[in-house]
């Protein structure tokens, strides 16, 4: 007897719940999930397509379907660390097989470069690029709009006479980083 | 606005929070007169020298110039020409160091002297009253004024402004220690001075025009006051010795007890600030019709044994300057370890708060240079020091209470070690004017101002990256879509195809093959073609749409390539095979011929690509910087609506991108203008 | 040639953070001297030893770290100043074992292990005050009387066998050493008043003992006033901020002066609560410490306030006699949030706003 | 009165929740490295623990008592709790998506915070009427919160500090804690209960 009052007593606060619960659930109804906005807007938007997704949107939607973090070659640990602080996940390094070789001395970005004397014009680099960056047409010679290259690499292996190189931008009194002790070793020299 | 007058009449200022007294220094030069030097062999002028674009070049390289005349032009407002400072020959046009932090290279005349100093031909003007403004702003333009203050804001664009002006404020407060390059100019040359600030005045025509000037130069006070009695408007106003006074914001405070919001410019609050020694320049360009050619530049420091205000033409190097006023190289002591060279003396530029050590002794003196400061071990001792003093901050908060700007150095130090961007921006990172006082007096000796500049120019850099970001989005966007109707165009194209020839097979398999049918099937086929035609012509050359339907012509060079490779490879195995295989020749002949007629008509195919492809190409880089027409390329392969579409998602994706940038370009050139220090 | 390059502004005032530190140091000799002329060698000893515990332990952690430059870091003077802290605060006859276990526990463990000087949240010598008095409650409130009042004569070479062998030369043990001329075991005065008032004493009649004095509290009062003399003098010198001690102080006297004239039975006066115990240590040579503090105005004042108030609350209410150290751990431990929400408004924006952490 | 506002004295400052009876320890540890974050979750554990106490004593009295039920206690306040906790969530995430997702999975998880639980059953231990249920709950909650954002505003400042590599994170997060908790210890005796 007891064990049925217990019984009926439970269920009946459970039922009252779930109902209270239930009401909340419609009340408080939330549409879509903001969150693909929001990682899209911490990737570097190179299109690179590094992370095996077509494009920083997809890997975004991916991330936020539980995709792994570190996958991002160009925006490397800080946009890790960003994606992280936002999904309230752990840092992860870099995963190794989307890390980008670091073997050149300068931080600078890189954009690509046309060697044009080499371009034989067969716009395959055009159709590579992500972002229309180059321009050109059938058997003419083709250029970078430097501006808009996001330096992501992508038109380098097509190119049929490897005439496209990823050169570091210049360095400029606008974009210099202040960093004096660079000045210093060179003026011992 | 009166009650801020009559404060002032009573001699009664507000205060700025923080603020140093560092030892002032001033009585090395303060008692000799302005120097004239003989003129020097070489000049070099950076092509640019002030705030924002550099002009055009209007001469090259053996050209002869004259004194006064204009070397660059521009149609860009932000960019302002520079002069030659005297007669002579250009001799190169190359990169060489410039009067900069960093120490780069950027593109410089190099004059040969000839000597003769010989004035192109001027114009006096008498009686510059009667000038109309446009006249005036054009004057100050063509003689390439900018800030002599500090960031050499091109002068004319602040001149040329909406009406109402309240106040027109006139830097001398020079509060930095050493500087008296504009007390001497004070002192000898008010009169002009005066005639230059009456021209503002016309221009402007402000409610008052208060001079703000440091107590410690009772000479130039009293020039001025002479030189201003009759003219009630101006109103000499001297301040208490405190550095920076002489900031731009910490000026309006003093005098007028306004703030200048921040990402503001002082226009807002109906302000003006000019320097003083601009207002000589800009008198002398109005009424002798001198362009910005040469300035009054300090030379002093305990390493110099003469040290002496002197005029001195732009392009100067600082080494004829050092060895007119006898720079001594101090011979360092016991000091020099083994792993650490000697130490180089420091030489500044600018006062020894916010001055920059320049690189080497070519550096050209610049628009803004007003003092080449060369100490001496004794007296400053830490510019000295090739290492680093800097011990951890205790936050002992002394930085704070010296800060111009009520900012929190220590808690931006902090956050500046860790590259925390996000924290420093909420603690205004940005409103920082980089005047040293917080490093001046924090006894952890941590180069505050340094961590500073390298957060600043990160975060700049990272918010270029995100324009970029945004901008790169908008492409990839575009072009997604773009690519997606040329797919969903295509697969229109194969289906009316398709229909077509199942309609043809249809009647066929119906009528049974009479001449109609054919008659159909041709006309069918007919306009297949057509469509396909059309979607070709449709689709522009410009970016690379479409190249799967020209496959075929573009491969053609690649092809030429081959086949001159091929005929090359003939040729040789030939002229191998020529010598052992005799009775072959006259077959040998024939294949001869054919590999050259083919080598032939290889090369002249490959040439008329060239031709082409030269000619189109340069049509096509004319147009190429222009994203616009990039745009437009994009948007011709799309049909009507969608067209639209792809317009309006562009045009919103660049106006965004425009407005982000403009948005840091007016922020960048608030806080650089804010920068402006008169000292 | 090629010149030096260096950063602006290349002028500096020459400034030092071991020299602050020194003149600190320097302006807390009255006090301890005071201390000494009032209390016998106990205290001298304790710092002495705690200074070289200090600096051993710091010695050890700064090489293993491998840090440059150790010899700079070991004298700047900041181990020295907590050891000195931590040295006065402690009984003069406690073990000797008190002050090394305490001079470990503040540098090792609150200073060091958060990154050393400049990086401490809790300033170490209260810490390991408190931890000490929390671990050894016996030994930590094993406070002998003054001078005046003891029976037994406390020479160096007596102070120096209680501390080491718990016995004087004579064979008198702690406890005899507490008991004072009239009989009684003694205590601080703070912590006689607060037994009495349990007993249902009122402050008067307290106060009749002998260990008040004539005045406030015998020895106590001077030292106090010696340590008021330093930080006057530190306040001078720019080497120190006056709004901390002055809010303490105030808050302080604000609190007592309230409970004073609603109940003068029950609680002490103000003067009694600004002269005894380590009311003008804590105000001027802890509180003040800019590390563990807040560093905006607004934010020391705040911070001075609070301190005032939970020290009277902590002395009157709490269940230890004296509130000072825990006082100064709870505003260390409000200090980073206090700072956050008390920024100064920079030049050229408008609106006070709290500039919290709003994204 | 004078009782109520001892009693939520003593539990904010002198029987703290975390400090003293070291309770809701992992939210602590959990969400204490932004000040943002913490404050947003000291407002959601103020709610849950507040209603939590209300509803678990409402329903002690009122259900269990009454039916002779008092061994389903903790399985009703488990399920009183976790009720609170799901619509606080429902809650949170229509207002503000973004501590939604700053709090994680520390918000479904303030139903394992034992500090909620321990509030319901202390209160049924101390025997506490319907006030002072409330009170106790709320004060615990304001104790938690307290503490959590001066730790975190702390924390945030530990983050850029040259702490020793062994001790970076949740080491030199608990070292902290301790210290906190040796500070509290000065509250001892100042509200007898």
């Amino acid at each position: 007897m007891n064990i049925l009052i217990a019984i009926l007593v439970l269920g009946a606060i459970s039922a009252l719940f779930g109902a209270l619960l239930g009401y909340a659930s419609i009340r408080f109804h939330v549409e879509g999930d903001p969150i693909v906005e929001q990682l899209d807007a911490l990737l570097p938007q190179t299109q690179c397509g590094q992370c095996g997704y077509p494009g920083c949107k997809p890997y975004a939607e991916a991330v936020a379907n539980g995709e792994a973090i570190n996958k991002c070659a160009p925006g490397g640990e800080d946009t890790i660390k960003k994606i992280a602080d936002l999904l309230g996940v752990d840092v992860q390094p870099i995963d190794e097989n989307h890390e980008q070789d670091d073997s050149s001395q300068s931080n600078r970005p890189k954009v690509a470069f046309i060697i044009e004397e080499d371009c034989i014009g067969c716009t395959k680099c055009i159709q590579a690029c992500p972002v229309d960056a180059i321009l050109g047409a059938a058997k003419q010679m083709h250029t970078i709009l430097i501006d808009e290259c996001t330096g992501c690499d992508l038109c380098v292996a097509p190119c049929p006479v490897d005439c496209i190189e990823m050169r570091p931008t210049a360095e400029t009194i606008q974009n210099w980083q202040w960093d004096l002790n660079k000045i210093a070793v060179k003026q011992v020299d | 606005m009166e009650s801020i007058i009559e404060r002032i009449n009573q001699g009664k200022f507000w205060h700025f929070h923080g603020g140093i007294h560092p030892p002032e220094q001033k009585a090395i030069t303060s008692g000799k007169p302005i120097k004239h030097l003989p003129l020097p062999k070489q000049l070099i002028l950076p092509l640019q020298q002030h705030i924002g674009r550099q002009g055009d070049l209007l001469v090259e390289v053996g050209d002869k110039v004259l004194k006064g005349q204009a070397l660059t032009q521009s149609s860009n407002p932000m960019a302002v020409p520079v002069h030659a400072p005297t007669s002579g020959t250009i001799t190169a046009i190359k990169k060489s160091v410039i009067a900069h932090p960093s120490g780069l290279s950027e593109l410089c005349l190099f004059i040969d002297v000839d000597g003769e100093d010989t004035w192109k031909k001027r114009e006096i003007c008498q009686d510059f009253s009667k000038l109309s403004h446009q006249d005036i702003i054009k004057k100050i333009a063509d003689a390439g004024i900018a800030g002599m203050g500090g960031a050499g804001f091109p002068t004319h664009i602040k001149v040329n402004t909406k009406p109402d002006i309240n106040f027109l404020i006139i830097n001398a407060a020079e509060c930095e220690p050493y500087i008296t390059a504009d007390d001497l100019l004070i002192g000898e040359q008010s009169e002009a001075i005066v005639d230059g600030i009456k021209i503002l005045d016309q221009l402007l025509n402000p409610a008052f025009i208060l001079i703000g000037i440091e107590g410690n130069k009772p000479r130039a006070i009293k020039a001025l006051q002479q030189a201003t009695q009759h003219n009630d408007k101006i109103k000499v106003c001297v301040l208490p010795t405190k550095y920076p006074s002489g900031g731009e914001k910490q000026l309006i405070k003093i005098l007028t007890g306004k703030e200048v919001n921040s990402g503001t410019l002082p226009i807002d609050l109906g302000i003006v600030v000019q320097n003083i020694a601009t207002c000589f320049a800009i008198s002398d360009a109005v009424i002798n019709d001198i362009p910005l050619i040469r300035r009054v530049v300090t030379l002093t420091g305990r390493a110099l044994s003469k040290p002496q205000n002197l005029w001195v033409l732009l392009g100067t190097q600082v080494s004829y300057l050092l060895n007119q006023t006898g720079f001594f190289r101090e011979v360092s002591e016991t000091k020099s370890t083994p792993n650490s060279p000697p130490p180089n003396p420091p030489v500044i530029m600018g006062g020894p708060l916010m001055g920059f050590s320049i690189l080497n002794e070519q550096v050209p003196i610049v628009k803004t240079s007003n003092c080449i400061l060369a100490p001496s071990k004794i007296e400053m001792p830490s510019a000295f020091d090739n290492y680093s003093n800097e011990v951890e901050c205790i936050r002992c908060g002394q930085c704070a209470d010296v800060c111009p700007s009520q900012l929190l150095p220590q808690e931006l130090q902090w956050s500046a070690k860790a590259k925390d961007h996000q924290q420093l921006i909420e603690l205004n990172l940005f409103d920082c004017i980089d005047c040293g006082a917080c490093a001046y007096v924090c006894p952890s000796q941590i180069p505050l101002v340094q961590y500073y500049r390298v957060a600043k120019a990160e975060i700049r850099q990272q918010q270029q990256l995100d324009i970029k970001a945004e901008k790169a989005k908008a492409r990839f966007e575009a072009r997604k879509l773009r690519l997606e109707q040329e797919k969903t165009a295509r697969k229109e194209k194969h289906d009316k195809a398709a229909a077509a020839r199942k309609a043809v097979m249809n009647k066929k398999s119906a009528d049974g093959g009479t001449a109609s049918s054919a008659v159909a099937a041709a006309l069918a086929r007919v306009k297949a073609k057509k469509a396909a035609k059309s979607k070709n012509t449709e689709l522009p050359v410009a970016s690379g749409e479409g190249q799967s339907d020209n496959d075929q012509t573009e491969t053609s060079p690649v092809k030429a390539a081959i086949a001159r490779a091929k005929a090359k490879r003939l040729a040789q195995e030939k002229s191998a095979e020529a010598p052992v295989a005799s009775n072959e020749n006259q077959k040998n002949v024939v294949d001869d011929t054919k590999a050259r007629i083919a080598a032939a008509v290889a090369k002249a195919k490959a040439k008329k690509a060239q031709v082409n492809k030269s000619s189109i190409e340069q049509t096509e880089l004319s147009t190429a910087t222009k994203q616009e027409n990039m745009n437009e390329s994009v948007q011709n392969t799309t049909t009507e609506a969608e067209e639209k579409k792809a317009r309006i998602v562009l045009a919103v994706a660049k106006a965004k991108a425009k407005a982000k940038l403009k948005r840091m370009d007016k922020a960048q050139q608030a806080s650089t203008t804010n920068n402006e220090e008169s000292t | 040639m090629a010149f030096w390059i260096a950063s602006s502004p290349h002028n500096h005032n020459q400034a030092e953070t071991s020299a602050l530190m020194r003149l600190v140091i320097y302006a807390v000799i009255p006090g301890i001297c005071a201390q000494w002329y009032f209390f016998g060698w106990g205290n001298i000893i304790h710092i002495f030893l705690a200074i070289t515990t200090a600096l051993f332990c710091e010695f050890i952690v700064l090489s293993l770290r491998n840090k440059k430059n150790i010899r700079k870091q070991l004298f700047d003077g900041s181990a020295i100043l907590t050891a000195i802290l931590l040295g006065i605060c402690l009984p003069a006859i406690a073990p000797w074992w008190i002050s090394i276990i305490g001079a470990i526990f503040a540098i090792v463990i609150v200073k060091q292990l958060y990154g050393g000087l400049g990086n401490n949240p809790f300033n170490p010598a209260m810490a390991a005050y408190v931890m000490l008095l929390i671990s050894f409650p016996l030994q930590m409130t094993s406070w002998q009387p003054p001078l005046a009042l003891m029976t037994i004569d406390l020479d160096l070479a007596n102070t120096l066998s209680v501390i080491f062998t718990d016995f004087t030369k004579e064979g008198y043990s702690v406890e005899q050493l507490r008991t004072s001329v009239d009989g009684f075991t003694m205590a601080t005065p703070l912590d006689t008043l607060k037994t009495d008032i349990g007993l249902g004493l009122t402050v008067f009649e307290s106060m009749e003992k002998s260990i008040f004095g004539e005045n406030f509290a015998l020895g106590w009062e001077w030292v106090n006033f010696a340590f008021l003399i330093g930080g006057v003098v530190l306040i001078a010198k720019k080497a120190i901020a006056w709004q901390t001690p002055l809010s303490f102080l105030l808050s302080l006297f604000i609190c007592s002066f309230i409970a004073y004239s609603i109940s003068p039975d029950s609680s002490a006066s103000t003067m009694f609560h600004w002269l005894t115990g380590g009311c003008m240590l804590g105000a001027f040579f802890i509180l003040t410490d800019p590390v563990s503090g807040a560093t905006s105005t607004k934010g020391r004042l705040l911070v001075g306030a609070l301190a005032g108030l939970l020290v009277y609350l902590i002395r009157t209410f709490g269940g230890y006699p004296d509130g000072i150290a825990f006082a100064v751990l709870l505003c260390n431990m409000a200090a980073p949030l206090i700072d956050q929400y008390t920024r100064p408004r920079t030049y050229g924006h408008q609106s006070k706003k709290i500039q919290g952490k709003a994204k | 009165m004078t009782d109520y506002a001892l009693l939520l004295i003593g539990t904010v400052l002198v029987n703290n929740f975390v400090l003293v009876q070291f309770l809701g320890l992992c939210p602590f540890m959990g969400v204490s490295s932004r000040t943002e974050t913490a404050i947003g979750m000291s407002f959601a554990t103020t709610f849950v623990m507040t209603l939590a106490s209300l509803l678990s004593y409402l329903v002690t009295t009122y259900i269990l008592v009454p039916l002779d039920l008092e061994y389903l206690t903790t399985m009703s306040f488990i399920l009183v709790i976790a009720v609170v906790v799901q619509f606080t969530e429902m809650v949170v995430h229509k207002t503000s998506s973004s501590l939604y997702r700053l709090l994680g999975i520390f918000l479904p998880l303030i139903t394992t915070n034992c500090a909620v639980l321990g509030v319901a059953l202390l209160n049924l231990r101390l025997q506490h009427n319907f006030f002072e249920s409330i009170i106790y709950g709320f004060g615990a909650a304001v104790g938690f919160s307290l503490v959590l954002i001066m730790f975190s505003a702390m924390r945030e400042k530990l983050a850029n500090a040259d702490v020793p590599t062994p001790f970076k994170g949740a080491a030199i997060a608990m070292i902290t804690a301790g210290l906190m908790s040796l500070a509290f210890m000065g509250f001892a005796g100042l509200v007898k209960i």
